[in-house]
């Protein structure tokens, strides 16, 4: 049981330290662009990754960071690609909002707000005729669901019964807007009843809580049961994207968010459960050695050759 | 040779996909159990099933999800039911489905198909009567034709599909009624691109697509009549376009004339014009743009006849470019009227 | 009350008076193009219009001209509008489908499926800003119920409270397709409560009906209550468009429809309740001859002239 | 006059219309109490109240809720955030918007204000980075701006949101926080349309539009160096575009460049090269084209550096046109690749 919390700790670290140092990179300039970071929401991406297959589809969005690496891309090629170099997952060519790594069953980011939603009744649909029994999960923001797209997707989805999860990531603001006053009912998961699916609010800050839940819609998807919405409930410790001077932020919101976050979290009940701390640190220091060498070696490689700039537009 | 109509000739297209390719799918509004609303998918449903279906009226889910199930190996062809409409879900065409394969570095591909149909028709309001061509001829990423004739229709469909890149087929819904011409159907698979000389000619090179290929042919046998030979190059294939070939024929005729049905300012008839000029190509007389001008598309067909372009005054506009005036008065004077009215369009 | 009622009956027969007329003329070839008739759907326009006032706001579909008409719009101009007349309501630039009378406060039909809902939020905004108190009503049918416009200005009126009347004609087909297997849960209604205002089913061939929910949604919507959306079930007597082969109808439908559709069933209440048949059946009468009037008087009328096809584009 | 930054002049702007017009509204995705993602619609919100405000990320319902409250007497000012976010509502501006004057003959209008910014910026993905001028510049009924001064982002609006009819102001993020400029502020509202000449010059005439007029007026700058000069045209209107402004000047230089950062194919580049061509005004040189190839826009500022036009290949270019040898090989080399580049991009 520890083991499996363990685990879990390990893959939150290994994306916040990610998180820390794109965000370290970035203010040095080595990494240009806007940046979205989910410092705050890593307990999603691990507890959801770890009910997916391999033959399993995952939709990100621009804030996907975390989703690529729970998915199992290696840190190194993700470094890579935000630093624009020609190993990057996608030869730089996607950069932080927009990278894919299919080989990992990560089919990428996306920087259209909801436009995922309906590439992932796609792959599911897909999946009913090439016999992969694949399911598909669509990830998103609380601002999403007030999009067109992610509408078309979920009845799409519910009225053929395709084996999509769809994941809200809530985490209280649309960019710099809260979602409170841009939808009359806060509880965004009541929209699932719209389209005759189950919908279930999640603790978005407990990897096992995610976990339990999208194993249970995975299944349902998988035996045809069709889509479910899970509105997974988390919130950001940092800007919508660096360089956000969080002007919307309440006094003290800051604080009780950090008392919260899934990672102090995790670690608070570990040593309740007397996890030795020394363990618990350790698992941290791993992760941000493992992430300060993926991040030297990326930023060893080359740039991306310009002389390759208008390959692969066709076939 | 089986004689079919343009839609029959479509529908025989995608019963060959079907059936060849195990990976297609076709769905749209109304295209499964009712056939579409032109009847071009009749029959499918029936002797495919599950592979074919209609769905709810949502654009954005249809083309998405075609992108989706393209990137996971199956060849979606799916239908958007006029052009017009494809504008409540560009983003997954351009946004999304044209960034696949570049951004990816080749490592994943979207071969869909999206198939529509657009123009004006007697009675059609302004929401359903825009020729959008130009729109996805300025998005890199696309593949885009428009068949003018049933076999065409069905060649350009089947080469679409096997294409490994999204492609948009835009059809006609005035030509899908229309006669029946012997089709060869089950032909190899032909390559993308090329243009068509539907006729030869020295005075002037006309090049055209979709349905004002037929107002053109029109016009330059009229033309013929005054002893002015106009060559008339179909270009079926938009993207990829055929610039050698229009080149090889203005480089013969020293004229030039684009005519669409789109209206002109922004028309893809300006990228034409803008490749042969840019060539180089010594020209005798400057080069012209015949489409509807710079307006809505009104419904009554008394203000949409007077704005879209036709035979006669495509015969007046290039007469006038090739400057011999014409047999008898009343034919020319009545066309000038329109014609001037088309040369002002973009002034 | 039986005055309300054969006021009712009059209204309905103008509408199917006009629609059979239309039909008349589309064989004959005098109106060319598609057109879309709303034969069997009257009920709702009549009720609905009644609880309006002239300064809402009144947003239809391409199937339009009966709440054209519901609206105070005379037959003579709409006639002349499909017959491509200078003195049609929009000089024969509409057409059937997209047909618009504000000095009447109709603000249009709309061609494009969904797309009048986020038109007529900002007819309500604009209220708001003018003092005017305006409630703005927007009508599609079951399937724009998928489209995501619909779905973004449910909840942006629904966010902002903005005075907005969705009326939804359920006639149980999206063109040829029925629109029980396009969504999971065919009650539509129940879609409202995800954007946290009212909804109702309501019996969409009785005028009175009709009439009771949109002036209590209105008369919510005036003091501020924002949003309700209304699904108004009916069915259509004819097909999507002139020329539609209808191949999708059950056997016997048809009969079926005939027995409950608006007209019929008032007409069947008005002589239980004691009104004189020639009383009842002078009103049909009486709406054919107008109406056969008015189509004359539009086929005199001169077409409109070509040289005034490039006016107004811009100011 | 005050100094003003590009993004402050659009809030001077903004402030003023707010003040003089009663009737507008500005609204869009964090434009109201955050004041903006670009801080351009900062100070509105705490000033104007219920007249400013923050809306979801429904570029539908944004887009078509002005249209409805233009038709209802308002003057919305809404912003879409990136030009490549209008592709989810494109149907509310070209099949809505377009056609509310057009359709009602004139008895109804939609004035509304489409405020967005677009192109290329380090590190931004093919998502966030087209522009996508071409596709509005084809549909009749819309007007087109694309400011590149604090005075004229300044002006452009003022003159946008006192026009009748539905415009778009297509603003530009890497000019935002640029350089502060005197501006003045207050003054008549300036008539639509009309062209500057930003640098006189004999040799050739080079017209661009939007943030690539810095490029050509820094290549034009380096031409001189070397005895070319080249007369900068810039139009920051494009519709209404002053075509006559364009003639005129080649009238007097023989020769046309036009250069724009939007991708050739397509692009109203080639708008206005057919103009000039189609008037049979005489040139000394085929005309040319420069702009980014037809690709998607890659994220890597290696790649995109070598692929959006910058000022040593236009410099290249234009040179090549007018046909004079550089003065030191070094930086003509250089450029020559990305010349070559540029030049193939269509063929
Ligand atoms: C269609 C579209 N509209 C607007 C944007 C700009 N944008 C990027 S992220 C964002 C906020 C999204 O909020 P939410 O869905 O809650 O996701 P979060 O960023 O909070 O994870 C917006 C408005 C966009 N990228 N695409
Ligand atoms: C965006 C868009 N997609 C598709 C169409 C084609 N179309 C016109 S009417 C219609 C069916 C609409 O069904 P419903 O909303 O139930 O209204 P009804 O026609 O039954 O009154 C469709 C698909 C369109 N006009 N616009
Ligand atoms: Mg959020
Ligand atoms: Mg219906």
């Amino acid at each position: 049981m520890s083991e499996r919390r363990l685990a879990d700790l390990l893959a939150m670290w290994r994306i916040r330290a990610f998180e820390e140092k794109v965000r370290d990179l970035r203010a040095e300039g080595a990494i240009v662009g806007s940046v979205h970071l989910c410092v705050g929401q890593e307990a999603i991406p691990v507890g959801a990754c770890d009910a997916l297959e391999p033959r399993d589809a995952l939709f990100a969005t621009y804030r996907g960071h975390g989703w690529a690496l729970a998915r199992g891309v290696p840190a190194e090629p993700l470094f890579a690609e935000l630093l624009g170099r020609a190993c990057g997952v996608n030869g730089g060519r996607g950069g932080s909002a927009y990278f894919t790594a299919a080989e990992y069953g990560f089919h990428g980011e996306n920087s259209i707000v909801g436009a995922g939603a309906p590439i992932a009744c796609g792959a599911a649909l897909a999946g009913r005729h090439d016999g992969s029994d694949r399911v598909a999960v669509s990830v998103f923001g609380d601002g999403a669901m007030n999009q067109g797209a992610v509408h078309e997707a979920m009845n799409f989805a519910a009225a053929f019964s395709l084996p999509v999860v769809f994941v809200c990531e809530n985490n209280r603001y649309s960019e710099l807007t809260p979602i409170a006053g841009m939808v009359r009912d806060p509880r965004l998961s009541g929209r699932a009843a719209a389209y005759g699916m189950p919908g279930h609010r999640v603790d978005g800050n407990d990897a096992e809580a995610v976990r339990f839940h999208v194993r249970d819609a995975v299944e349902a998807a998988r035996e045809g049961g069709g889509p479910t919405l899970l509105e997974c409930m988390t919130e950001r410790l940092v800007g919508h994207y660096i360089g956000d001077a969080e002007t919307y932020r309440e006094p003290g919101e800051l604080d009780r968010i950090r008392r919260r976050e899934p990672i102090a979290r995790l670690r608070e009940g570990l040593l309740a459960d007397g996890v030795p701390a020394a363990g618990i640190d350790a698992v941290e220091r791993r992760a941000r050695a493992e992430t300060d060498a993926a991040a030297t070696a990326a930023l060893a490689a080359p740039l991306a050759n310009p002389a390759t700039a208008r390959e692969h537009l066709y076939a | 040779m089986p004689e079919l109509s343009y839609g029959e000739a479509v529908n025989a297209a995608l019963h060959r996909l079907m059936e060849e390719l195990p990976q297609t799918l076709v769905y749209g509004e109304d295209v499964g159990v009712p056939g579409g609303v032109f009847g071009v998918t009749r029959g499918l449903r029936g002797r495919y099933g599950e592979r074919v279906f209609d769905t709810p009226i949502s654009e954005s889910a249809i083309l998405g999800s075609a992108v989706g199930a393209a990137m996971f190996g199956r060849r979606p062809i799916v239908e958007i039911m006029w052009a017009d409409f494809s504008l409540v879900a560009l983003d997954q065409i351009v946004n999304q489905a044209a960034n696949v394969r570049y951004v990816s570095g080749g490592r994943l591909s979207a071969p869909l198909t999206i198939r529509t149909q657009q123009g004006n028709a007697p009675g059609a309001c302004a929401q359903h009567s825009q020729c959008l061509e130009a729109l996805f001829l300025h998005v890199p990423g696309l593949r885009v034709c428009m068949p003018s004739t049933p076999q065409d229709a069905y060649d350009l469909l089947v080469t679409a599909v096997h294409c490994d890149d999204p492609v948009l087929v835009i059809e006609n819904r005035t030509l899908y009624f229309g006669g029946k011409e012997p089709v060869q159907t089950g032909g190899p698979v032909r390559p993308m691109g090329g243009a068509r000389t539907r006729r030869p000619g020295s005075d002037v090179t006309v090049v055209t697509w979709g349905a004002m290929t037929g107002q053109v042919l029109a016009a330059a046998g009229a033309l013929a009549g005054d002893g002015i030979e106009a060559e008339v190059l179909e270009t079926p294939w938009l993207n990829p376009f055929d610039t050698e070939a229009v080149l090889g024929s203005v480089r013969r005729t020293g004229r030039l004339a684009v005519v669409h049905e789109a209206n002109v300012t922004g028309g893809f008839g300006a990228e034409v014009v803008a490749r042969v000029t840019g060539s180089g190509a010594p020209l005798l007389a400057p080069p012209i743009r015949i489409g509807t001008p710079d307006v809505r598309l009104p419904a009554a067909p008394s203000l949409a006849r007077s704005l879209v372009p036709d035979a006669a005054r495509i015969e007046q506009e290039v007469r006038a470019l090739v400057g011999k005036p014409p047999a008898q008065a009343g034919a020319g004077q009545q066309a000038a009227g329109q014609g001037a009215a088309g040369r002002e369009a973009w002034r």
